[in-house]
């Protein structure tokens, strides 16, 4: 019988437990201060709001679930009505006028403001948006162009996964990291872009592998954990010891091949180290890249409420805390957040720019 | 009537003599494939094509597929083609998850049968009662599967795990090593020899980390060409796909077998569903989790000539593509290209030996061809190696189907009387 | 009268005992099933569902003609699926790239969808031929390297571009789009459902009056006899399977030339199976046909209505489910009920049902 | 009843001084749209060969399968051995001693012999070396010399005969059905089958016998039953009765023949084959080896062969169904063109003036839930009066049909009711009627008259010999030899794909052709071997 994450991982090289040779630390920074928090309590009670939320929905634990908690923020904070707030979930493979469907529905049924959760909803919302010129619409991860009243909410996920790399480069004993993506899509490109720039960045001679499950397309890559354990083992035998995964549901098998190989892993989106469904595995994610979905959707609302929609920022980045990296678990300690808080520093001060199309 | 004997009447195919038993055959080809991936791995310096680690995700990523084929076994061999393997499999991961979130992992295994075998019972009843069209009746059920198990998660998983698409997580089954066979090979597989260190890799690979499912799996395989072939509950099963209505003629009642078979491979189709939720890696049920694995068995189950041992082949071959185009992408895939070159230079020989000369001329072009994509590619783009294991099913396919042959009644509407 | 009775008796049982079985399953559940239903019949008059189920039922009747033409002689074209998408693709990417007059310029992307699905089907269709390569497996497989083609096909640096987090195929000119028929706030019908009405057409009479029908339906019903009658096997299975592929390749014309004008990511898949789906319910008679396709596009919009009663949408899927299940055995009991009392009718016309007494 | 041998008398059945065997009373069995049986009676005496005679149709196997199970009757009841009994399967009526040898054979081919043999008596001596060592000692008696471990698919017609014997002496069945036995047999194979007969009723086995052939029944039988549709006509003494007799009353008329008056051969040639030779898809033995054929107008040439010789590859080789690996198929059509069709498929054949009536109506000939005029249509798609270039003309095939169903008296309500619906003589005479519309150059006939009843068959021999005089060349393939040498201007022997002899219908009987057939070598003057021996080498 085997006594659960012994097996040995031939792959890892002779550089085992010694670590990386590290780049210079990033000059400490000065104390940050989120931008949040601006005191005047707004009032949101007239608010009619209407989500509409990609495959999954409310409960995916992942960035639906990360808006449904932005909404959840608005009734306590805004005073959001629970009988004048209405959500609704695409259905997988679904046509485009299902989508239109919902978001019309929404609107005539006079909510407003409406956010649709995930780049999905760009095409349907340049049909329904101009439809509805008075309805504030907000878009998660797209823009529309040329439509006044949608409000992109995009994220800087590059720079999160950039400060993630740098976690995985501190972490790693054997100097070498991986990436498993769900689908080779733009989006989670960004991801893989920013990682590895971050891993770069913190040790130069960093070895990464990376693998996406499905290409463009074929979405069941974010819905394989079968294929995730896989390749979370394949890149562990490869030897790399930290594996940072943007897989969706896939990433529950990462997290398992991490576990098993006694490796280390990252989340994603959300913080993964408090998440039940892979409560089994959280004592090897060090961190998770945090899309504060929540916050987006959130800070939207409330600028409707405001009537004030030009002080939302243009990408939530880390300057107004869009994206991050989680602690919990205590994975991080003082010094190696000392030096994630540098990285951030010199991002949001433009030192560094982070790349959102990976290098090769 | 002697006389008569002596003067054959009829146009016969002329005997082939088997002279080597079936079980041999398939330990030569096993023989050769192991040669032939050892020969690539060295001639390309991949080594990742034999490596424990490959292997054991080959066997992984093999077991759903070799369940649901032999679910498709059993059916086609009592003459129901069974499609819907796909959605009894999909059953079989729902009740796993059900019943495994609650009991354990034993019980997660017989529910997935049970609900596996549900999914074939509406298929035997559907095909062998009403007698409607076996395809026909599979794509219903492919339907029916996937929405049921979506409407009962959202009603009984949603409250529990938040997420009406996931259950809860499901406990696992314990693995086992042969501890210090293990690590011999192990050492064997670290020496870098040619030749040894592959097979040391291959047998560790097969020998470590094993689920008790996987040898459950070993168990059905075997038993599956006892019980099929070996015993006179077999003997009836195969002939109702043969030739129902002389089995009929003999007493055999022909609808209890089939209904038998086609429940009994909804309940493999249904443990392979099984297998995708207590393997590593997924923490429950998961919708759009099988993902056309049960087609996938389907083809395995052809492509094994509806036999055990062949599907066996079938399923592995399938594992390890797959898992080698996971594992280590674009590169090793080339490094099967040249497998695949080296594989039809053997075969063009052979074709030259038996005086086949437009065969060999095929596989001289079909090799040269290869080679030049080989030679040319760096590395074969992500978004075609992705799907290397349905392009080898075709070929293989393409090849082999003409050896095949499927049970004479199967897919055949039975009518009694 | 008779005819009649046994082609629509049979759907309209299986309807009935569907939503039977799904009223049962609603009460189990706790929910009011004619509320449900009532709130998926209302949602037909809100807004947009109406055009969307008439242009929803031209896909997809579009989509069971090709799998009908396989069907009528025992041809399970099951890479429908596959053969939409490579010809969505190639045409969304023919139609980006080339200029040309309005009209010409929508009627060549039409010709090349058309032949790149048949070119797709011929791949199976010559692996039967010369190989003896069942159908159903190949074209599943097929359908599996489809998607890996069209991935590859809309890579930036192969024939797509990135949209925000989008990649897609550029974007046709207006001279390839086919104008649909506006309805203000209630849509737009897609132009090209007059195709698929034409289709229709142009199946009844290929089956019901040209050689070419006569001859398919011969090898459908008895291969050995159609043989002896002078039919070739293999090239029907040629022809038909590269007309199915033909057809199959027009499925998201009406979307892509109507609405999208690009193939992107978020290409709708499973029309295909549906078409399937709806071939069976229309027992591979255009007129039938069309029905199903209205059936199944009616549940799949207006389910969209049960997310506002509280019920959840699955509940749609099985209710198709077992339509299908049930209107295949219905057939074939009535077919064999049909059959019986045909003899039964020559046998009382003939006098053969009473014996000639013993008459020695 | 577990392990009997054959040689004990079993308990249930035995006795000859006891009740009868099998005692059916009241017999009726009904289908949609016909009665199988009415009222039957039936008494065998244990020990005896009871023959069963009657027209097609007329319900013998139907009440063969509800004595052995398979169907149950609307009423009547069976007595076996004295004892009232009732057969839900044929597993129960095994139980008592009841086997059953079917009119067509009831094996599975990718089985082997010793499976289908167990198969559903696993219980007598399980399915492993204990089955083995009884099926030899039991192969031995019905003269079967194969190897129990060989697949059926390997074994030829007679052997597969011997098998379903086999099966039913393996059950230790004491009444045996045997339903048309003969039909697939030459005549020297007939002998063979009835010597073993007679032997094993001297230890006690009591049949049942169904043949057409009442030469056969007079041979073997000690009564004689004759059905006529469904119901009983009597018994005779097999003895005392001609055959004319038992035909007589079998039909209730006149028996029509098929001898043909004088000759009508032209030595206009319409059709040559030459050299004509078929590989099977594996194995490298020539299924067709070197056949050279003529048919010239006016003209039947017979085929007479054992099954499985080739024939059936021979016609669908010229058809073009199957495609020739060497020679050539030459027609002449009525202007007097020659061409080769060798290259063509059937379609083109058809269309060069080719009528064909296949052996099997249903799967060949018809397409069974279409209505009479679409079965009109298949095989004329391209022609008039059934199409106009490409597009079908219903009008034209439907007043086209009304003319066949008059003209060659189909019985049928109407031409829009699904071929399925007719019976089999007169689906058979819409087949012939059909190839005969054409405007035929050459009509291949295979097995025109198989299983039809004797209106049929003569109106159908009428309709054959009018179109042979009206100058139609006529290829001719029978397994009926009386049809044969009563159709034939010259018949032609056909022996492992080759044609071995020819002989001269005015004076060949059909024991001559069987000996011939079997290449057992020519026993008259009037067959003459050709000068192709028969390569011995052949027969591994
Ligand atoms: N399963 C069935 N369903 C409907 N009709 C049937 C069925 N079996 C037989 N019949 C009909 O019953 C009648 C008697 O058939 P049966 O086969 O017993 O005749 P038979 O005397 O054996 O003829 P043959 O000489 O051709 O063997 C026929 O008219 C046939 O059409
Ligand atoms: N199993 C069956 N089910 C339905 N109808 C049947 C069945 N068997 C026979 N029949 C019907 O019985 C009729 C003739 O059958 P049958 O084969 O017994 O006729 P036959 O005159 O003996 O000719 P044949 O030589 O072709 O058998 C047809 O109408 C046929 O469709
Ligand atoms: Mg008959
Ligand atoms: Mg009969």
């Amino acid at each position: 019988k085997d006594s659960g994450g012994t097996s040995n991982n031939a792959g890892s090289s002779g550089t085992a437990a010694s670590g990386c040779k590290l780049a210079d630390k990033p000059p400490a920074a000065a104390a940050s201060s989120s931008t949040a928090g601006d005191g005047t309590k707004v009032d949101g009670s007239a608010l009619k709001v209407g989500l509409a939320y990609d495959i999954g929905g409310r409960g995916d634990a992942s960035f639906n679930d990360s808006a449904a908690a932005g909404l959840d923020k608005a009734k306590t904070d805004l005073g959001l009505k629970a009988d004048a707030v209405k959500e609704l979930t695409a259905a997988p493979n679904e046509a485009e006028d299902a989508k239109q469907t919902r978001l019309r529905q929404l609107a005539t049924e006079g909510y407003n403001p409406i956010v649709a959760v995930g780049f999905a909803y760009a095409e349907s919302l340049k049909v329904v948006a101009p439809q509805f010129p008075d309805v504030k619409f907000a878009i998660v991860d797209g823009a529309v162009d040329g439509a006044t009243n949608v409000t992109p909410l995009v994220f800087a996920e590059e720079q999160g996964s950039f400060l993630v790399g740098v976690i995985a480069a501190y972490q790693s004993k054997a100097c070498h990291v991986g990436f498993v993506g769900g689908v080779d899509i733009p989006l989670i490109q960004k991801f893989e872009a920013g990682y590895a720039q971050g891993a770069k960045a913190a040790a130069p001679d960093i070895k990464l592998e990376k693998k996406y499950l499905t290409p463009a397309g074929d979405f069941t890559g974010f819905q394989d954990p079968a294929k995730g354990q896989v390749v979370g083992q394949g890149q562990v035998e490869a030897g790399a010891d930290v594996l940072y995964q943007a897989a969706g549901a896939s990433g529950k098998g990462v997290f398992a091949a991490a576990k098993a190989g006694n490796a280390k892993a990252i989340g994603v989106d959300s913080d993964q180290y408090n998440q039940p469904t892979v409560a089994e595995s959280k004592d090897v994610i060090v961190s998770s890249m945090l899309k504060r979905v929540d916050v987006a959707v959130f800070d939207f609302v409330k600028a409707v409420a405001k009537n004030d929609l030009a002080s939302l920022p243009k990408v939530f980045d880390l300057k107004v805390d869009g994206v991050g990296y989680a602690t919990s678990g205590g994975k991080i300690d003082a010094d190696l957040a000392a030096v994630l808080e540098g990285y951030k520093a010199q991002i949001i001060a433009g030192k560094i720019t982070v790349s959102d199309k990976p290098s090769s | 009537m002697t006389a008569l004997a002596e003067a054959p009447l009829t146009v016969v195919p002329p005997q082939r003599k088997r002279k080597i038993p079936g079980w041999a055959l398939g330990m030569i080809g096993v023989a050769g494939a192991i040669a032939l991936l050892s020969t690539t791995s060295y001639l390309t310096g991949v080594p990742q094509l034999t490596s424990t680690g490959t292997i054991q995700t080959a066997v992984r990523l093999a077991l759903p597929i070799l369940l649901a084929g032999l679910g498709g076994l059993w059916a086609e061999r009592a003459g129901v083609v069974n499609i819907g393997l796909e959605g009894m499999m999909i059953m079989g991961t729902w009740g796993a998850a059900w019943a495994g979130y609650q009991w354990g992992p034993w019980a997660a295994l017989i529910a997935a049968a049970v609900f596996g075998a549900l999914g074939g019972l509406l298929h035997a009843i559907a095909t062998v009662t009403f007698g409607v069209n076996h395809i026909v009746s599979g794509v219903a059920i492919n339907l029916l599967g996937a929405g049921l198990t979506k409407y009962l998660s959202t009603l009984l998983f949603f409250p529990i795990s938040h997420n009406p698409r996931e259950s809860p997580a499901v406990p696992k089954f314990d693995t086992y090593s042969a501890g210090g066979l293990s690590d011999w090979l192990g050492s064997l597989e670290a020496d870098q020899r040619v030749g040894i260190s592959d097979v040391a890799g291959i047998l560790r690979g097969l020998v470590t980390g094993v689920s008790p499912l996987t040898m459950l799996a070993v168990v059905f395989v075997v038993g599956s060409y006892l019980v099929l072939w070996r015993t006179r509950f077999g003997l009836r099963l195969r002939s109702c796909g043969e030739n129902p209505t002389a089995a009929e003629s003999l007493g055999v009642n022909v609808y209890l077998y089939k209904y038998a078979a086609v429940v009994m491979s909804g309940a493999l189709a249904g443990v392979g569903g099984a297998a995708l939720v207590l393997n590593p890696g997924n923490p429950g049920y998961l919708e759009g989790q099988t993902n056309g694995r049960g087609f996938i068995g389907l083809a395995a189950m052809i492509f094994g000539n509806w036999r055990p041992g062949g599907l066996l082949g079938g399923a592995a071959l399938f594992g390890y593509a797959d898992g080698l185009q996971l594992r280590s992408g674009g590169k090793t895939f080339l490094a099967l290209i040249y497998g695949a070159v080296l594989l039809l230079a053997v075969l063009v020989v052979w074709q030259l030996v038996r005086r086949r000369w437009f065969a060999a001329a095929t596989g001289i072009v079909a090799a040269g061809l290869l080679y030049g994509v080989y030679y040319s590619v760096d590395e074969v783009p992500s978004e075609l190696t992705a799907y290397a294991p349905h392009l080898v099913t075709l070929v293989v396919l393409a090849v082999a189907s003409q050896r095949l042959r499927m049970p004479a009644a199967d897919g055949v509407v039975y009518r009694r009387g | 009268m008779g005819k009649l009775r046994g082609n629509l008796l049979p759907p309209a049982l299986a309807i009935l005992f569907s939503a039977l079985l799904c009223g049962i399953a609603l009460v189990v559940s706790g929910a009011n099933p004619l509320r449900a239903f009532g709130a998926m019949v209302s949602q037909v008059g809100e807004g947009t569902t109406a055009v969307d189920i008439v242009n929803s039922t031209g896909v997809y009747y579009i989509a069971a003609l090709a799998v009908a033409i396989g069907f009528q002689m025992n041809l399970f074209n099951i890479g429908v699926e596959g053969q939409y998408r490579v010809a969505a693709v190639v045409a969304a990417v023919f139609g980006g790239s080339v200029a040309l007059p309005p009209g010409i310029h929508a009627l060549a992307i039409i010709l090349v969808a058309a032949v790149t699905g048949a070119l797709w089907a011929a791949i199976p269709a010559i692996l039967k031929v010369t190989r003896g390569v069942n159908e159903v497996i190949s074209t599943i497989m097929m359908n599996g390297l489809a998607l890996g083609l069209a991935a590859y096909l809309i890579r930036a640096d192969v024939f797509g571009e990135l949209r925000g987090n989008n990649i897609r195929t550029p974007e046709i000119p207006s001279s390839g789009w086919v104008p649909g028929i506006p309805l203000g706030s209630s849509g737009t019908v897609f132009g090209l459902v007059f195709l698929a009405a034409a289709l229709g057409i142009g199946y009844w009479v290929m089956m019901n009056r040209t050689r070419f029908g006569f001859e398919l339906r011969a090898s459908g019903e008895s291969s050995t006899a159609a043989a002896a009658g002078g039919v070739s096997a293999k090239k029907m299975i040629l022809v038909a399977m590269l007309l199915s592929g033909a057809i199959a390749g027009l499925v998201s014309m009406p979307e892509i030339l109507g609405r999208d004008h690009t193939y992107n990511l978020n290409f709708p898949a499973g029309i295909g199976f549906s078409g399937i789906a709806v071939a069976l319910l229309g027992r591979n008679h255009p007129g039938g046909i069309a029905l199903g396709a209205l059936l199944w596009a009616f549940l799949d919009k207006s389910g969209l209505a049960l997310d506002n009663v509280g019920v959840s949408r699955e509940i749609v899927t099985i209710m198709q489910g077992a339509i299908v299940l049930s209107v295949v055995v219905a057939y074939e009991v009535v077919r064999r009920y049909e059959l019986a009392a045909e003899q039964r009718r020559v046998g009382r016309q003939l006098g053969t049902v009473e014996p000639v007494g013993g008459a020695a | 009843m577990s392990s009997s041998t054959s040689a004990d008398l079993p308990a249930a059945i035995g006795d000859p001084e006891g009740p009868p065997a099998v005692v059916l009373s009241g017999i009726t069995k009904r289908f949609p749209g016909v009665v199988a049986n009415s009222d039957v009676h039936l008494s065998v005496r244990v020990g005896e060969v009871h023959a069963l005679c009657g027209e097609n149709g007329a319900g013998k196997s139907t009440l063969m399968k509800i004595l052995y199970g398979m169907q149950q009757p609307d009423e009547g009841t069976i007595d076996v051995a004295g004892e009232r009994v009732h057969f839900r399967t044929p597993a129960d009526a095994i139980k008592v001693g009841i086997g059953m040898v079917h009119q067509h054979f009831m094996l599975a081919d990718n089985l082997t012999v010793q499976e289908n043999v167990v198969l559903g008596a696993e219980a007598l001596h399980g399915i492993g070396g204990k089955a083995r060592k009884r099926i030899l000692e039991l192969a031995g008696r019905t003269g079967l010399s194969v190897d129990p471990g060989v697949l059926v698919e390997r074994l030829g017609v007679a052997d597969r005969q011997r098998v379903e014997i086999l099966k039913v002496l393996y059950r230790g069945a004491k009444v045996i059905i045997l339903d048309e036995p003969t039909a697939v047999l030459v005549p020297q194979e007939v002998d063979e089958l009835f010597a073993t007969l007679r032997g094993m009723q001297e230890q006690g086995f009591t049949f049942l016998f169904i043949s057409h052939k009442l030469d056969e029944v007079r041979a073997i039988a000690d009564s004689v039953t004759v059905i006529r549709r469904g119901t009983t006509v009597g018994t005779a003494d097999p003895k005392a009765v001609s055959s004319r007799q038992l035909a007589e009353m079998m039909v209730g008329s006149e028996l029509p023949s098929p001898e043909t008056r004088e000759s009508t051969v032209t030595d206009r040639e319409v059709l040559r084959v030459e050299g004509l030779a078929l590989v099977a898809q594996e194995g490298t033995r020539p299924v067709l080896d070197g056949i050279d054929l003529v048919v010239r107008s006016g003209e039947v040439v017979g085929i007479a062969g054992v099954e499985g010789n080739g024939q059936t590859e021979l016609v669908e080789t010229i058809m073009g169904m199957r495609r020739a690996s060497a020679g050539h198929v030459v027609l002449v059509d009525a202007e007097g063109n020659a061409k080769d069709l060798v290259k063509l498929g059937t379609l083109a054949r058809r269309e060069a003036g080719i009528g064909y009536v296949p052996e099997d109506r249903h799967r060949q000939g018809l397409l069974l839930t279409q209505p009479l005029w679409a079965n009109r249509i298949l095989g004329y798609q391209t022609r008039r009066p059934t199409a106009k270039g490409a597009w079908l003309d219903i009008a034209g095939a439907k007043q086209d049909t009304q003319r066949i169903v008059e003209e060659f008296d189909v019985r049928t309500p109407g031409i829009d009711v699904a071929a399925a619906a007719l019976s089999g003589g007169n689906q058979q005479k819409l087949v012939v009627g059909r190839e005969l519309s054409g405007d035929p150059v050459l009509l291949i006939a295979s097995h025109p008259t198989r299983g039809v009843d004797v209106g049929a068959q003569a109106l159908i021999w009428d309709e054959i010999k009018r179109a042979r005089a009206a100058g139609l060349a006529v290829l001719l393939i029978s397994a009926d030899l009386d049809e044969l040498i009563g159709l034939s201007d010259t018949i032609k022997v056909m022996l492992r794909g080759r044609l071995v002899a020819d002989a001269d219908p005015n004076t060949v009987t059909p024991e001559d052709l069987g000996s011939a057939m079997t290449g057992a070598g020519s026993t008259s003057d009037a067959v003459a071997a050709l000068d192709t021996p028969v390569d011995e080498e052949g027969e591994r």
